[in-house]
């Protein structure tokens, strides 16, 4: 097998599997922000060995719980959409981030291999179409349920998805007409490099206004907060309103991917993909052994800086506790003391790379930094919800239809103007 | 690989087209109908007309049948309203005899032309090689077009209106 | 086996047909309106099959036109469904005879 | 006290009896008689019994209740047991300004017992009463029937010798 | 020094003076031979023309008193309310003690005035010695042929029944008195209707005061005019005045109406104890409201004057106090008294003058609190006006006379101040 | 008649906008967030079991019945609290005592189930005799029975 | 008639008559503890004080008469004061004992402290007077001195209207208090009457006392079936249990009283009932035993029916129906089974069977010793205890097929073959006519427990067996048959009462 057949099955591998871990993360975060904005601790007692991880062992109680509750279904639903419902969700927003590159291409001797599960020249345009699908998800289990709540959720839910689609496909018109490319490979490369010398040729520059429509559109396809209508548990309740168990599950987890997908989205539109601020690909690839000697002393120093918190840590944990839980501190702190010192070993062997070995260090910085740029993006995400209160409908579809669209419209023909002036079509 | 992806496709299009128009719940007819689209859209892609592919997906599959399935279940019809709806058989009889004789047509047709040229691998549908037609040879029909769809917009705002 | 134009026609030429017997053996005013997009679709697919067969764009351009006018009639067509629907209440085709005379 | 207790009958004597017959016309019905029939039983046994009571309402044609109510109310009705001396000392404001006070207390001194009290051999009997029209001559006493005004002390005390005598 | 007048004391102070033959020695019965001779419209004539007017409080005028029976009557009783149950009265008790058969012959012509066959007297039951000699003046009456079946020969019925009372002031009150006699406890009743028309045993019943009749004899042995020579217009004749407390020679007195208080205290009765300073006056028994000293000395002592001033001449029982007095103390004694006296049958009465004695006795004792006085003034005021009989306002007239009068002793006693009378006897108890 | 009155409130462009005030109230949140991050000691939350909030001292726990210095309970059975309790878990029973308090409750059932905490029977109660000054809050039980409690338990604390 | 001003009205009222009474006709209530309209006039609690135009002192409304042209007024300030100043007085010896007093809810202290009085106690528990507590005057009253407002209600009572006499106020002033003589407890009939007439907690019934509070209670309407005499009573219930019977006034029957044996006669409506049907003792299904009674029924032998005067009118109409309708060859017999009683000149009557007269006027027949000698078949005894009543006709029960249709558990229940489980009076409505022939309905005050129904709806299922229709399932629909065929039993138009009055 050579490279070239390998590396697309291990990108879809890639592509399917970093949602997926970053879902537990979320689900955590998602909690733990909230509590933080509200001047709460959040979920911290669930344990194993009483290690808490500040809350993260509840994503696994989560599921065992989700798994072991019982599964129920409601009499004279229809089976077969009762169950596609969820099962859309899910996979759905899993499909979209198969167009994500997850750093610039490889060049090993020739070979180009581009780091993303499937290359599509027609990208952005691929990435709306499966967003669009998401409907049917919600519009099934909706349906299903024979409950008029869940209809009303459901066509609510529709209703806002279609109407919001629209304004996101016109406000990435813009940042395609800069790129000149529906392909969200060149878009990310395009968005390399500085602008007036000192800031990353960002998109969140270039487009400010279509970032911010897209912005607002791409909450409303997820429906995140403040457009969380579908859900309303509130008022109508939402459209998942009769499911339970794995199956709510899967509602949950493909919210928080679509989150996810949404946030590498807009990552790679406007906030520059996998590109490094300041430093392109071709500088990385040139410097790659310095690259690798900083990680590793920035991860050693992020480790020491964890162990001595942990330290602290400890002391409020042994006033507090008074079994096993009183020792996370300091196994987590040894841990971290173990890892730093690793590093630091690392370092100490670190030699000048070879070329290959030197562009899969860049990838993986590249990769790293798109990862970041998803999580800040996630973090806004949570940090919207519990900051906005939640719209009216008819205020939903009046800022959908009459604010974004003309908007969006007004973009593109600015952006168009910008660019024939600037003699760069 | 092409030809495995063509019949997976065109059995897909076909057995979820017979099932559009078999079954009684139109929500069930509905979503047939997306796996068609879905499935011609592949037949696109393996066209390589990509731009097809997309704009398949994106219009067809993504906004015409989300608004015909909120429609059916805007009316949500009764279960006994769709069993009388469904196909009835001297309807399915005559019809079919029609759909025969269109296929009889076509073949004879078809046989008389003597055959036809391969599909060409290197024609690009790309959306840029496409737009660069469109905006060039056929710009008025596009301009056409998008009058038809204000039109249509606006039709569909005016019935929509209680008052109609 | 190469995939030839023949097998993109003979797929369009089903779709097409089962989309027809649709049109005239259903009475549901809904399912009548997705057959009509079966036949479209139908037709379609013979256009890019014969784009690429003759090598030219102008069967992608004519697909491209045919799905934004089929957009506009299915958006039509589901308001007069629906406008329908609130005056009679049924979506069945045999009931709206009002013009026959 | 429960009827069990109580099985001795109360009589009028022939004497009181007459008395009582030449009553009878003087009040219209039969309940006036009731006090002079109460003040009777007090001269004769030196209280007024349940069993007299009970008596007086047969004579009286009313019941007993009826009589003890009268007789509760009417404070000068000894209900409880027969007493040898009943000194009764006013206390009301003619004689207060003269004095009373002091002479009750010396009287409760000397008998050792307080106001409304009687002593354990039942001779004695100390009230503090309102007003017994002697209000000139203050402070005064009555003992049984006899008035004793003007008191001091001394007097007291020499009175108290003398019923001690018999 | 200012002579008694002696009309009804005439004959005290003589030997044996309650026996029949003393009393027929001094031409005692003529009076009422005389009487029985007239028609009784006549003899109530005099009676009206002398202007008599009730002894024992109310002051009402006799012989009007008389008229008001029915002309169509059944039976006709007199009472002789010989109940003197008021603190600081005791001349009806000198009356039955020592000349029981002036009672009686006024009680024979007052009988034949008013057509009546059977006198009750009803005598307090505290009184014994006077029961004893009004027993026995009654039995020698009897003997006389005075009573009985064949009065003084006329061939007319007409007995006396003493009825003895039990110890209850309020039998003092005469609906009371008719109650008691009937058998029943001595509660007042709900007037109308008034004696006169249904009294004793349901018939026309006169009432009247020992002192009254004691009168009548005089009145018509002497004439009506001769009566009216003295006292004032309105109050003519003689009055018994006894006089208690804290002056140099207390006892009864008879003076004419219209003497001045002043007189009989300091001139008749030897001026206040010890020579103190006169500090407060009662002039007609414990239930009429207190006079100051200032007040007393301007006090004429005849029915109207006394209304005038404010108070009352009541049953002319004075009770004289001096300086050391303490006026909580001595409100104490009478409130007591009250408290203890209610009859119990209307509710301000029965609860509020056993309240009012305990309020009283809290501040006279010292642990009393100003909210307790203007407890015990309001409670003085509501106990009075709504009640069967007037005594309420027995309470109620000294409650609010000394509370008003003396109000700043009051006040010291609830506000820990030093009681004026430290030292006196009132307060030693 | 009821009426809807709108109220309009003009706003200024730069509140129309709803960024600045958008921007503001993230800024507000993210304030939150940061402090509680940097000082998470200082979060007022309690970690319950193992910590316990001091009650108020009107706190309203678990009902109790008082008692007379003698020991028996305070309570007359008035029914003033099964009268005043909304939510209907008092029941007594009242019966004569020969010696001393005229009425005594012979069986005071309270079910804790259905109570609701709202006071009221203290309130009511003429005598003090209820209180709900326990301070416990930890009510639970493995069966309904023993969630009701009776006159000799609720009378031990 | 004379005219009278009252609060600023001019109202025509009788002549001659209390003040308070002539008010409480033309619907103004004044307050009054002592008076009630069944009692001498006494006049003491002064609550009812009134102003009258040109008399200066307030007058007591229930001893003043009305004179034409009076000018009343009941609510003027000074009335008001003074009514207030009088709870006060009221008030002033009355322990606060509500939690604990009967009374309470139905007080006449209460009720005018929070109409008339609200003001803040003025009295220290110091001053207050200590009488005695929990005095047991009789063995069905008990007294408390202590919250006595000495009205003398019952005193009057017991002097007046039964001439007994039995209780007293003794001593005087604040110490004042009722009483029994020594020995001599408060033992006749009507003692109870006491109670419904104490405007205050003195006095309470020792039966009901500490079972329930008053305001839990509802009350029924109701007719007293222990004699003929009818009285009207109210049933209170709380818990579906019958907690007291109370007199309703009906001057025409009873007044305002009722005797105390009716009034304590009420346990056996709560306790030992026939509550399922039993067949020989083993409990069936309802169906079960009318499908039994009724096949009993068919054999064709000889069916006598017994009735009971203690039968509804409604009942016996019933029976009656059935005896003629589907049992034509049956035999209908009414029977008394209680022992008569002394009439004892107030209320109670020598019959003890509240419905004889019904029995009569419906036509069924008495004569039981006869017809039980001759009959031979199946015997079906209506609310009648025959064993026990009266053993010498009981024996004759022997050998024979007995339906026994009783609400309690009595020895004819025991004995019989099938017994049905009936409502009790108490459980249903219907109407008894007493000894003048006044035919007085009255309603349910509980709900019947168990299988227990009205006769006349098993008498209409087990006809429904037997394949006729009796048509009395719906009582409403039998009451108006039974008018209209039987036109001696039209109901008495329920007589106007006096405005209700304190206690």
């Amino acid at each position: 097998m050579s490279v070239e057949t390998v590396v697309p099955f291990v990108m879809v591998l890639i592509a399917a599997l970093l949602p997926l871990s970053l879902l537990p993360v979320m689900i955590w975060a998602e909690r733990k922000v909230s509590a933080f904005i509200q001047d709460r601790t959040g979920p911290n007692r669930a344990e194993i060995l009483g290690i808490r991880l500040g809350g993260v062992i509840h994503a696994i109680a989560d599921v065992v719980k989700l798994m072991s509750k019982e599964e129920m279904t409601p009499a004279r639903v229809n089976r077969f959409y009762f169950v596609l419902g969820p099962f859309l969700a899910l996979f759905v927003p899993l499909v979209s981030f198969a167009i994500i590159p997850l750093a610039d291409s490889l060049n090993l001797g020739g070979t180009v291999i581009p780091l993303r599960a499937v290359t599509l020249n027609v990208g952005i345009l691929f990435v709306l179409a499966v967003t669009s699908f998401h409907v049917y998800a919600v519009v099934f289990g909706a349906w299903a349920s024979n409950n008029s709540f869940t209809l009303l959720g459901g066509l609510r839910s529709a209703a806002q998805m279609i109407s919001y689609e629209l304004g996101l496909g016109l406000s990435v018109v813009g940042t395609v007409m800069v790129a000149q490319s529906l392909d969200l490979g060149r878009i990310v490369e395009h968005q390399g490099g500085t602008l007036l010398g000192f800031l990353p040729a960002w998109n969140l520059f270039l487009q400010p206004l279509g970032f911010l429509i897209f912005l607002v559109c791409i909450f409303a396809e997820t429906n995140r907060n403040p457009f969380d209508l579908t859900e309303g548990e509130s008022e109508i309740v939402g459209y998942h309103l009769e499911y339970s168990s794995m199956k709510f599950a899967m509602f949950f987890m493909g919210e928080y991917i679509a989150i996810i997908g949404a946030s590498a989205v807009t990552a790679t539109l406007f906030f520059g993909g996998y590109q490094v601020p300041y430093l392109d690909t071709d500088f990385l690839r040139a410097h790659s052994t310095g690259v690798l000697r900083v990680m590793l002393v920035s991860m050693g120093a992020i480790c020491f800086v964890l162990a001595l918190l942990y330290r602290r840590y400890h002391r409020r944990l042994t006033a507090l506790y008074h079994d096993r839980r009183r020792n996370e501190a300091r196994m987590l702190g040894g841990m971290m003391l173990l890892m730093g010192l690793a590093a630091v070993v690392a370092l100490l062997f670190v030699s000048p790379l070879p070329e290959a070995g030197g562009q899969v260090v860049v990838a993986a910085v590249q990769m790293t930094t798109l990862l970041v740029k998803i999580l800040v993006v996630s973090f806004f995400f949570i940090w919207i919800r519990w900051t906005l209160p939640r719209f009216r409908y008819d205020q939903l579809m009046g800022l959908g239809w009459k604010v974004l669209i003309p908007l969006a419209l007004l973009n593109i023909f600015l952006t168009g103007a910008l660019l024939v002036f600037s003699g760069r079509t | 690989m092409e030809s495995v992806l063509f019949w997976i496709l065109s059995v897909v299009a076909v057995a979820s087209a017979v099932l559009t128009v078999s079954r009684s719940n139109p929500l069930a007819s509905a979503l047939s109908l997306t796996v068609c689209l879905v499935a011609v859209a592949g037949l696109f892609a393996t066209l390589s007309a990509h731009f097809l592919f997309i704009i398949q997906l994106l219009v067809y599959a993504g906004a015409v049948m989300v608004l015909v399935i909120y429609v059916i279940m805007l009316l949500n019809l009764k279960e006994r309203e769709m069993k009388a709806l469904g196909l009835s058989g001297p309807r399915v009889f005559v019809s079919s005899l029609v759909a025969v004789f269109v296929v009889a047509l076509l073949a004879r047709a078809q046989s008389g032309s003597g055959g036809f040229d391969p599909v060409s691998p290197v024609l690009d549908g790309s959306a840029r090689r496409v737009a660069e037609i469109i905006f060039t040879s056929y710009v008025y029909p596009f301009e056409v077009v998008s009058i038809l769809l204000l039109a249509a917009v606006v039709g569909v705002v005016v019935l929509g209106m209680k008052k109609f | 086996m190469i995939i030839g134009t023949e097998n993109y026609l003979a797929v369009s030429l089903l779709l097409f047909v089962i989309g027809a017997v649709g049109v005239l053996a259903r009475r549901n005013l809904l399912v009548v309106l997705m057959s009509v997009e079966l036949m479209l679709n139908g037709a379609n697919l013979a256009f890019a099959a014969f784009a690429r067969a003759r090598g030219v764009l102008a069967g992608d351009v004519i697909v491209f036109f045919v799905i934004a006018v089929a957009a506009a009639e299915a958006a039509v067509g589901l308001a007069i469904v629906v406008a329908l629907f609130r005056k009679r209440g049924t979506v069945n085709l045999d009931r709206f005879t009002s013009l026959h005379q | 006290m429960a009827a069990t207790e109580r099985k001795k009958t109360f009589r009028f004597s022939e004497k009181r009896e007459k008395e009582i017959a030449a009553l009878r016309g003087r009040y219209e019905y039969p309940q006036g008689l009731i006090m002079p029939l109460l003040w009777m039983a007090q001269y004769d046994e030196g209280w007024v019994s349940p069993e007299a009571m009970e008596t007086i309402a047969e004579i009286c044609e009313t019941s007993p209740a009826w009589v003890y109510s009268l007789a509760t109310f009417y404070t000068m009705f000894e209900l409880e047991r027969p007493i040898r001396y009943q000194i009764q000392v006013c206390h009301n404001l003619s004689c207060s300004l003269n004095g009373s006070e002091s002479i009750l207390a010396h009287l409760e001194k000397k008998l050792g017992i307080r106001a409304g009290e009687a002593t354990e051999d039942g001779r004695f009997r100390l009230s503090a009463v309102e007003c017994l029209a002697s209000c000139g001559s203050g402070p005064m006493m009555q003992v049984n029937t006899e008035y004793y005004e003007q008191l001091t002390p001394e007097k007291i005390d020499a009175l108290l010798e003398e019923f001690g005598r018999d | 020094m200012i002579e008694q007048v002696r009309h009804l004391t005439a004959r005290m102070g003589k030997n044996n003076s309650p026996t029949i033959e003393s009393y027929r020695d001094d031409g005692g019965y003529e009076t009422a031979m005389k009487a029985l001779a007239m028609e009784p419209e006549e003899v109530i004539e005099v009676v009206k023309a002398s202007g008599l007017r009730g002894r024992g409080g109310a002051g009402f005028p006799t012989g009007l008193k008389w008229t008001f029976l029915p002309k169509e009557r059944e039976k006709t009783y007199l009472c002789v309310n010989a109940d003197e149950s008021e603190p600081g009265t005791f001349k009806d008790r000198l009356i039955l003690d020592f000349d029981p058969h002036l009672l009686l012959e006024g009680i024979l012509i007052t009988c034949h005035a008013l057509k009546s066959d059977h006198a009750f007297i009803y005598i307090r039951g505290e009184f014994c010695r006077p029961y004893r000699r009004l027993r026995d003046a009654v039995r020698e009456a009897y003997d006389a042929g005075l009573f009985g079946d064949n009065v003084m020969g006329t061939g007319r019925t007409l007995h006396c029944t003493i009825h003895r009372g039990g110890g209850a002031y309020i039998c003092g009150e005469e609906t009371a008195l008719l109650n008691s006699i009937e058998g029943k406890k001595g509660q007042p009743r709900i007037k109308p209707p008034f004696p006169t028309n249904h009294g004793l045993f349901g018939k026309s019943t006169v009432i009247n005061n020992v002192e009254t009749l004691a009168n009548v004899p005089l009145i018509l042995r002497d004439g009506a005019e001769e009566f009216r020579k003295y006292g004032t217009e309105k109050s003519p004749g003689t009055r018994l005045f006894g006089v208690s407390g804290h002056v140099n020679r207390p006892g009864v007195y008879e003076f004419p109406h219209g003497i001045r208080l002043i007189d009989l205290i300091e001139d008749a009765c030897g001026g206040v104890r010890d020579g103190n300073a006169l500090k407060a006056v009662i002039p007609g028994g414990s239930s009429v409201p207190i006079l100051t000293a200032d007040e007393a000395r301007e006090l004429i002592l005849c029915f109207d004057a006394c209304m005038a001033a404010g108070t009352m001449l009541g049953s002319a029982g004075v009770i004289v106090m001096d300086e050391t007095t303490c006026m909580v103390k001595a409100l104490d004694r009478l409130t007591h008294f009250y408290g203890h006296e209610s009859c119990g049958q209307c509710t301000p009465c029965r609860e509020g003058s056993g309240w009012i004695a305990e309020i009283v006795s809290k501040i006279a004792s010292g642990s009393g609190t100003p909210a307790d006085l203007d407890k015990l003034v309001d409670l003085g005021r509501q106990i009075s006006g709504n009640t069967i009989c007037v005594f309420s306002d027995a309470v109620s007239m000294p409650v609010t006379s000394f509370t008003t009068k003396f109000r700043s002793e009051f006040e010291d006693h609830v506000n820990g101040g030093v009681c004026v009378a430290k030292k006196t006897t009132a307060a030693t108890a | 008649m009821i009426g809807v009155r709108k109220i309009g409130r003009p706003m200024d462009l730069k509140e129309r906008s709803y960024l600045v005030e958008v921007a503001r109230g993230l800024a507000i949140s993210m304030a939150h967030f940061a402090r509680n991050v940097v000082k998470q000691d200082e979060m007022p939350t309690i970690q319950y079991p193992e910590e316990k909030r001091v009650l108020p001292e009107r706190f309203r726990g678990r009902h109790r019945l008082t008692q007379r210095e003698d020991g028996t309970p305070r309570c007359v059975a008035c029914f003033c609290c099964q009268t005043a309790c909304p939510a209907d878990c008092i029941s007594i029973e009242a019966t004569e005592r020969e010696d001393g308090y005229e009425k005594v409750p012979a069986r005071f059932d309270l079910n804790i189930l259905r109570c609701v905490f709202c006071g009221l029977c203290v309130e009511a109660c003429p005598c003090d005799a209820i209180r709900m000054d326990t301070g416990k809050y930890e009510l639970s039980g493995d069966d309904r029975g023993s969630l009701i409690y009776d006159l000799n338990t609720l009378l031990k604390d | 008639m004379a005219k009278i001003t009252l609060n600023g009205i001019e109202r025509e009222v009788e002549e001659n008559s209390y003040l308070i009474r002539a008010a409480a006709r033309c619907g103004v209530h004044i307050p009054h503890y002592c008076y009630h309209p069944a009692l001498k006039v006494e006049g003491n609690c002064r609550m009812c004080s009134v102003e009258i135009e040109g008399v200066p002192k307030l007058q007591t409304a229930c001893t003043t008469i009305v004179r034409d042209g009076m000018v009343v007024n009941t609510e003027s300030e000074k009335v008001v004061k003074v009514r207030s100043e009088v709870m006060e007085f009221l008030l002033r010896n009355h322990p606060i004992d509500c939690p604990i007093c009967d009374q309470a809810g139905e007080c006449g202290l209460q009720d005018y402290y929070m109409e008339h009085g609200l003001h803040d106690s003025r009295v220290t528990v110091a001053e207050k007077v200590k009488k005695k507590k929990r005095v047991d005057l009789g063995p069905n009253v008990v007294l408390d001195s202590e919250r006595c407002i000495l009205c003398a209600r019952c005193v009057r009572f017991c002097k007046d209207v039964t001439g007994t006499a039995e209780l007293v106020i003794a001593n005087r002033g604040s110490h004042a208090e009722i009483t029994t003589f020594p020995g001599r407890p408060l033992t006749n009939d009507y003692a109870m009457n006491t109670v419904d007439l104490c405007p205050v907690g003195a006095l309470t019934s020792r039966k009901f006392r500490f079972k329930c509070r008053v305001w839990f209670m509802e009350r029924a309407e109701s007719i007293c079936p222990g004699c003929e005499r009818g009285c009207n009573i109210y049933l209170d219930r709380f818990q579906n249990e019958i907690q007291r019977m109370k007199p309703r006034v009906n001057p025409r029957v009873n007044g305002y009283w009722i005797c105390d044996a009716g009034r304590l006669d009420i346990d056996w409506i709560n306790t030992n009932r026939l509550l399922r049907a039993e067949e020989g003792g083993r409990p069936i299904a309802p169906e079960e035993s009318d499908r039994e009674a009724a096949s009993a029924l068919s054999k064709g032998d000889e069916v006598l029916l017994v009735a009971s005067p203690s039968m509804s009118n409604e009942n016996l109409f019933a029976l009656k129906k059935f005896s003629e309708k589907v049992l034509p060859g049956s035999e209908l017999v009414g029977g008394s089974f209680r022992e008569p009683w002394e009439d004892d000149g107030i209320l109670r009557l020598p019959d003890r069977n509240p419905n004889r007269k019904g029995m009569e006027a419906i036509g069924i027949p008495t004569g039981i010793e006869k017809a039980l000698a001759t009959s031979r078949g199946t015997v079906l005894l209506f609310e009648n205890d025959l064993l026990g009543d009266q053993p010498h006709l009981g024996a004759k029960l022997e050998g024979k097929k007995v339906i026994a249709f009783a609400s309690n558990r009595t020895a004819t229940v025991a004995a019989a073959d099938l017994a049905v489980p009936v409502t009790s009076y108490a459980e249903m409505a219907g109407s008894f006519t007493n000894h003048a022939g006044r035919t007085q309905p009255f309603e349910p005050a509980i709900r019947p427990e168990g299988e227990a129904r009205p006769v006349h709806e098993i008498l209409h299922r087990i006809a429904a067996f037997l394949g006729s229709d009796l048509n009395a399932a719906s009582f409403d629909a039998l009451r108006s048959e039974m008018l209209e065929k039987v036109s001696a039993l039209s109901m008495a138009v329920p007589d106007g009462r006096e405005a209700e009055h304190v206690g």
